[in-house]
């Protein structure tokens, strides 16, 4: 982005960086603190709806639009109060430690082809591990807190994210073999096309991990029916029973801004990230070469397309949390360890296989090869990732060929 | 084995346990010596027929009255009546098992009554007995664990005594 | 005995050396019913006692009853279910009856059962709903809600109540039905029939439910009379008996005519099974599934009893009778009667030395007796778990604290 | 975060930002982290406080190898010995979270000691550091390229990096055997930990008193046989002859 | 942000210092690894708490990586020179991985000692004194 500034703009250099940044900082903030208040507002609408009535509707004028704000005002000025024994700076600090991990996690969250806080090379992998973070703000809490119900909280939330972890861990794998490479952008573009090309669809098992990752990623973001940390009925509101005001309300960031990430993660690993259902750039005929003001549309079309999906998944969220009841603890780990473990392991074994002895697919016609269509994205501009995939898989079969054939 | 028969087997079985009855009562009652209203329990649970499995209710009645004018006028004793109403769910019958009580035991004012518990025979008696001991001051004998359990554990008196008087004051909250 | 220890399922082993906690559930907690205080023992999520505190809502009904004339008191039977406050007024109008020989006009008979059996459907509907919200979910709760407001719009327009009614009474009812009720009850029943499917698909047969309830809490049908629990509790331990069928003579008699079948378990079977939801595999008879499926059944068994009601009722002519004067004396001696409440076996004692006012009245909930056995289900269990058994008995505390 | 970081820095008009590097401003930044954090590990008695400690420490130092261009040894490092790790060792320090073993003193005498020992260590291995002239020099600021494909190669025993300067020409071995080697180590380990936490089965004083209490009265089983029959209108079971 | 550093002593002698405007070198990240080495070592000194004493192994095992790092990333490395190449983040990663399986045992064996001991104190772990 910061090329089109500096080309076509016409900006000096370190402004049209400084611009895009802002930019970029902007977008991320806004999904994270914005997003919350936006999720918040359409979790009571949609509730609401789900239970046969309206929800807020006065709250600035129709719809209740300002709801959130409204309840996010009542919440800055409500009592800050800790119990007596509770340990004063872990208590304090906990909120912010989950607040953080779900924040920093969004650094690697691509938005569009280089609408990115950080290209990493290692996105997928990075993004899981600070997202596991998020389990010791919960653990402070509940230890902090100094109650047995918040207490009771955190050892089922630790036992839960560690344990689910590992089936997550294992469906993210799956798209990282496919696309070769742990860069989201990477493997978002190589599902770029019709819909045919998104990993959901790659091969049955691929489908079917999909939806072992969405278990796992309710889980692991702790939304019902894994609601087990804060489970209203049995442990009053588990880890953040102790909590009130603005710091409990960064348990509530925290939350919608992991159920987004698992949701966007979902959409660039299984469906295309940016890349539609439909290309509707590649039909317009946008694509590579068309020059600068193109692309960059193309990108923003991007960008709105994965806040769709992502949104879309964490509608879902909120519609199964508020059909299904809980599961107990035990069932819990039940539903990781016997159910999706294994059938992780062995959807990811099939799709090794497959992309073994079926690489191009069952319809060869259907499937296009990965990175046909904008080939010249991946190299992409700028940036001392953004090159490097392409540029390191090439050299990659050089060596391997020159080493197995000397 | 219905009417006066079912009577007669109990007095066989048990005798001396029976020191009363009332048949044409609305409610047909028998009266049972204090001491013995366990073993009479244990007996109509186990070895009668029909047998008696499920206990319904335990009551205390309090006759007292406590205006000396028109105490002199009643007819009746001064004394707690112990009710119990048990229910057979095989031959869905009822039966109702009456006691007599002194108000205080030693006709000293403070010391419970006692009668012996039913909780071992029917385990639903032991909070029924409980909830007797706790508003009309009954003691029972061998109950596994006698405490207050609808007022506070530091409440004075027995509410359902007629002769009881709200205190003054509990924990400076106003009583009366 | 050492065999038993070995065997015993709930006999819990550990690894790793731990500490038991006292954990308070209660008087403030969401799945409590109210104020009901639960002191856990626990050793992590396992439970290995239970003990109920109750209290907290001791109003000294019984001790009021002393004091008031038999009509006045119905206001107070109305705040022991309140849930359920037209069965709780009937039974305690039938026990004076009793007592008193008095017998009510046929019509006001019908009504009877046309309003005690709708306000058995509403307290179903609130215990059902209930019950998902301790399973944690929240939307069958709103959907039990919306329909049990429809009941109590129609029992605002007979009684001008809402929660409280006071409308079945010593001698009859306080008023007759405005006019045009009778069509709005039956428009309100055929809208509704086909919502108990929406339940059955939300909770009865929804996985995550079976789980949650299926072989938790089982209680066997001696332990069930052991400690006197009845009402849908004890049906759904597998025992035949509701007091409309078998209970006293003045009680069936209001059901003379009407034909209902007992929702028990018999032979494996539940009446009319075909029509509902098959009993999932992992269900044992005494478990929280099968309560809450009894209760289920009886929300169709009270449908079916109040359309015949409005049948019979629409077929008397003339008046329903006034209620009894407020000072009308009762003669001396006792009575007793047990009525089928929505939650159980309701039973007033009465005792009266001749004047208008009781000597001693009595009241047997039977959440009381209901709640007593608690402890019983609950050793061993996950902490996940005392609200599916608590939420199951379906007590309400006002009836037990009176 | 990095972008939020230069945000802030448009209104930083009074210093020259081109003078600035943002890498060293970063890397002071993680460094103080990972540093003060690990001193406040030493110096704090209750352990759950030490726990929080070393995780900003470790998630610093993960922080610091990004910085350096390892980012999949930084991941990892987030993964494993942050995510795995501490959640472990949180698990021991809820398992004892009691109040006598929460907290326990260190002797003053034994921390002045070990501040003796520590500083003339730190003393040390800060004069080795500083000790060759070529890692004083400032960083070349050549971006490699990224590592995480190098390295899964070279587990897989192919080398595709460039070898270093002063390597013995023609040794190009890859990280097979080591690999394999971790995997086996890693199993093993798996085992012994389970064997060793799980100690010898035990109950509970409490079961067993539990289990002794749960023995059904006698009354209760003699009583599963009640025959049904359908009664007709009951009453009290005084009234009526023999049936 | 930078300006109020700037502002201030100590950031100022920072900046005189060209913490902020030099690119980092090997050295720093020594420096790093020396005071993360070091206070490993002193906790593993002072604690009594045998949680503690892990902690300080993992505080060690860390500070080792980073100096593994720092030799292996070609970013920091001066002009001319190479450094390590991958050998060094493989070794970091191995140091990784067998910290991880460390803790999982010594966690096992506090774990066994507490409920033999019924506390984590190292100084009563004396058992096999003659």
């Amino acid at each position: 982005m910061a090329e089109f500034l500096i080309t076509t703009v016409g900006l000096s250099e370190w402004l049209a960086w400084t611009v895009t940044a802002v930019i970029a900082a902007v977008l991320v903030l806004n999904v994270i603190a914005g997003g919350a208040l936006v999720f918040i507002w359409a979790e009571r609408k949609i509730a609401g709806r789900i239970q046969d009535r309206l929800g807020p509707t006065r709250t600035g004028g129709r719809f209740g639009w300002l709801q959130s704000l409204a309840d996010g005002l009542k919440l800055l000025a409500k009592e800050d109060l800790m119990p007596e024994g509770a340990d004063g700076m872990l208590f304090r600090l906990a909120p912010y430690v989950s607040f953080c991990a779900s924040f920093c996690a969004f650094i690697a969250l691509p938005f569009a082809f280089d609408f990115i806080g950080c290209r990493l090379n290692v996105g997928v992998f990075f993004v899981v591990a600070v997202l596991g973070l998020e389990v010791f703000g919960v653990i402070l809490a509940g230890y902090a807190s100094a109650s047995k119900w918040s207490l009771f909280g955190a050892m089922r939330e630790a036992a839960q994210v560690v344990s689910y972890e590992v089936p997550l861990g294992m469906c993210v794998v799956v798209p990282v073999m496919l696309a070769g490479s742990m860069d989201m952008v990477t493997i978002a573009e190589k599902q770029a096309g019709w819909f045919t090309n998104w990993y959901l669809f790659h091969d049955p098992f691929t489908f079917v991990i999909f939806w072992v990752y969405v278990t796992c990623a309710v889980a692991s973001v702790n939304r019902a029916p894994f609601d087990l940390a804060e489970a209203e009925s049995e442990l009053v509101a588990g880890f953040h029973t102790e909590y009130s005001g603005l710091r409990w309300s960064y348990f509530f960031m925290a939350e919608y801004g992991s159920m987004f990430l698992v949701s966007a993660m979902a959409a660039v690993l299984f469906m295309g990230g940016w890349n539609g259902p439909i290309p509707v750039a590649s039909l317009l005929g946008l694509s590579e070469g068309t020059g600068d003001t193109a692309n960059y549309f193309v990108r923003l079309l991007g960008m709105f397309n994965l806040l769709g999906k992502a949104t879309l998944g964490v509608l879902v969220m909120m519609w199964v949390r508020w059909t299904l009841p809980r599961l107990r603890i035990d069932q819990v780990m039940t539903t990781c360890l016997k159910y999706c473990t294994p059938i992780a392991a062995a959807m990811f074994a099939g799709a090794m296989l497959w992309q073994l002895f079926l690489p191009g697919g069952l319809v060869p016609g259907l499937d296009r090869p990965a990175g046909e269509i904008r080939e010249g994205w991946l190299e992409g501009p700028g940036g001392r990732g953004a090159a490097a995939p392409a540029a390191s898989d090439e050299k990659v079969a050089q060596v391997i060929s020159s080493q197995v054939n000397p | 084995m219905r009417g006066p028969a079912f009577l007669e087997k109990l007095e066989a079985a048990l005798p001396g346990a029976v020191t009363g009855r009332n048949l044409e009562a609305l409610d047909p009652w028998i009266e049972v010596a204090p001491e013995r209203i366990a073993d009479v329990s244990r007996w109509l649970k186990e070895s009668s027929e029909p047998r008696f499995d499920a206990l319904e209710c335990v009551t205390a009645v309090d006759w007292c009255e406590p205006d000396p004018k028109k105490a002199a006028k009643v007819a009746w004793q001064p004394r707690i009546e112990m009710v119990y109403h048990l229910w057979s769910t095989a031959a869905r019958v009822s039966l109702v098992l009456k006691a007599t009580l002194p108000r205080w035991k030693n006709d000293t004012p403070g010391e419970l009554p006692e009668i012996p518990s039913v909780a071992g025979v029917w385990r639903t008696a032991d909070w029924h007995e409980l909830e007797v001991f706790d508003i009309s001051g009954v003691n029972f004998i061998g109950h596994p664990d006698q405490r207050r359990i609808l007022c506070p554990e530091d409440w004075e008196g027995y509410p359902l005594r007629k002769d009881y008087e709200m205190p003054l004051d509990y924990h400076g909250i106003r009583g009366r | 005995m050492a065999q038993l220890i070995d065997d015993d399922p709930r006999i819990i082993e550990f690894d790793v050396r731990t500490d038991e906690m006292l954990v308070n559930m209660g008087p403030q907690h969401p799945s409590t019913h109210g104020v009901l205080r639960l002191v856990l023992r626990t050793d992590g999520e396992v439970v290995s006692e239970v003990e109920p505190h109750i209290g907290y809502l001791h109003r000294c009904a019984e001790k009021i009853g002393e004091n008031l004339t038999h009509r006045q008191w119905i206001p107070y039977t109305d705040r022991m279910d309140y849930l359920a406050a037209m069965n709780m007024n009937l039974g305690w109008a039938l026990a004076v009856e009793k007592l008193m020989k008095y017998e009510v006009s046929e019509k006001a008979r019908h009504l009877r059962v046309l309003i005690a059996e709708l306000n058995r459907i509403a307290s179903h509907l609130v215990g059902m709903g209930a019950y998902g919200l301790d399973l944690g979910t929240f939307s069958p709760f709103l959907y039990a809600f919306r329909e049990r407001e429809k009941i109590l719009d129609l029992f605002e327009e007979a009684c001008g109540a809402r929660l409280t009614y006071s409308y079945i009474t010593v001698g009859g009812l306080t008023a007759d039905l405005p006019p045009g009720w009778l069509q709005k009850c039956e428009a309100f029943l055929d809208q509704f029939e086909p919502i108990i499917k929406e339940y059955h698909a939300l909770l009865t047969t929804n996985a995550i439910f079976v789980k949650r309830t299926a072989n938790i809490g089982v209680m066997s049908r001696e332990l069930a009379i052991e400690y006197g629990c009845s009402g849908p509790v004890l049906r759904g331990s597998g025992v035949d008996q509701d007091m409309r069928r078998d209970g006293e003579a003045i009680y069936t008699a209001m059901y003379d005519g009407y034909a209902f079948e007992v929702a028990v378990m018999k032979d494996g079977h539940y009446p009319r099974d075909h029509e509902y939801p098959p009993v999932p595999a992992d269900a044992v008879l005494g478990d929280c599934w099968h309560r809450f499926f009894v209760r289920m059944l009886e929300v169709v068994q009270s449908m079916d009893l109040v359309r015949q009601a409005i049948d019979r009722y629409s077929a008397c002519k003339g008046t329903i009778g006034e209620p009894l004067k407020l000072t009308e004396k009762m003669p001396a001696g006792d009575a007793y009667l047990e009525t089928e409440a929505p939650k159980g076996q309701m039973g007033f004692y009465l005792v009266s030395d001749g004047s208008a006012i009781p000597w001693r009245v009595r009241a047997r909930s039977s959440s009381f007796s209901n709640l007593a056995v608690a402890p019983e289900l609950c050793r061993g269990c996950l902490i996940a778990d005392v609200p599916a058994i608590v939420g199951s008995l379906d007590i309400v505390m006002g009836e037990i604290d009176r | 975060m990095m972008a939020a970081m230069s945000a802030t820095g448009l209104v930083a008009t009074a210093l020259p930002l081109a003078a600035i590097n943002w890498h060293s401003t970063f890397f002071l930044l993680f460094a103080v982290l990972a540093c003060v954090c690990a001193v406040a590990v030493v110096a704090a008695d209750n352990v759950v406080r030490m726990a929080l400690y070393l995780v900003l420490s470790l998630g610093a130092t993960a922080g610091l190898f990004f910085l350096a261009g390892a980012e999949f040894v930084g991941a990892m490092q987030l993964m494993i010995y942050v995510g795995g790790t501490l959640v472990l060792l949180v698990f021991g320090v809820m398992l004892t979270a009691q109040a006598p073993f929460v907290s326990i003193k260190t002797a003053p005498g034994d921390r002045a000691l070990a501040g003796i020992v520590g500083a003339s260590l730190l003393a040390v291995l800060l004069l080795s550091a500083f000790s060759v002239e070529e890692w004083r020099k400032p960083a070349a600021g050549v971006v490699g390229e990224p590592t995480a494909t190098p390295i899964g190669m070279a587990l897989l025993g192919v080398r595709v990096d460039e070898p270093p300067a002063h390597a013995p020409a023609g040794v190009r071995s890859g990280y097979l055997l080591p690999f394999e080697i971790v995997s086996v180590h890693l199993l093993v380990v798996l085992v012994a930990a389970a064997y060793l936490a799980r100690a010898k089965r035990r109950k509970t004083p409490r079961a067993i008193e539990v289990a002794a209490s749960v023995e059904p009265p006698a009354s209760v089983a003699a009583h599963a046989a009640i025959g049904r029959e359908p009664a007709g209108r009951s009453g009290s079971v005084l009234v009526g002859g023999p049936r | 942000m930078i300006s109020l550093i700037g502002s201030t002593p100590l950031g100022g002698g920072l900046f005189a210092m060209g913490l902020f405007t030099e690119p980092v070198s090997v050295a720093h990240y020594l420096v790093v690894g020396a005071i993360l080495f070091t206070a490993g070592i002193a906790c593993m000194a002072v604690k009594r708490n045998a949680l503690g004493v892990l902690m300080g192994i993992e505080l060690v095992l860390n500070g080792a990586n980073v100096n593994f790092v720092a030799f292996a990333s070609p970013y920091l490395q001066a002009e001319g020179s190479r450094g390590l190449g991958l050998d060094g983040q493989v070794i970091a990663l191995f140091v990784i991985l067998l910290a991880a399986a460390e803790a999982a045992v010594a966690l096992a064996i506090t774990l066994n000692f507490y409920n033999n001991h019924a506390t984590v104190d190292v100084d009563r772990a004396d058992d096999l004194k003659g």
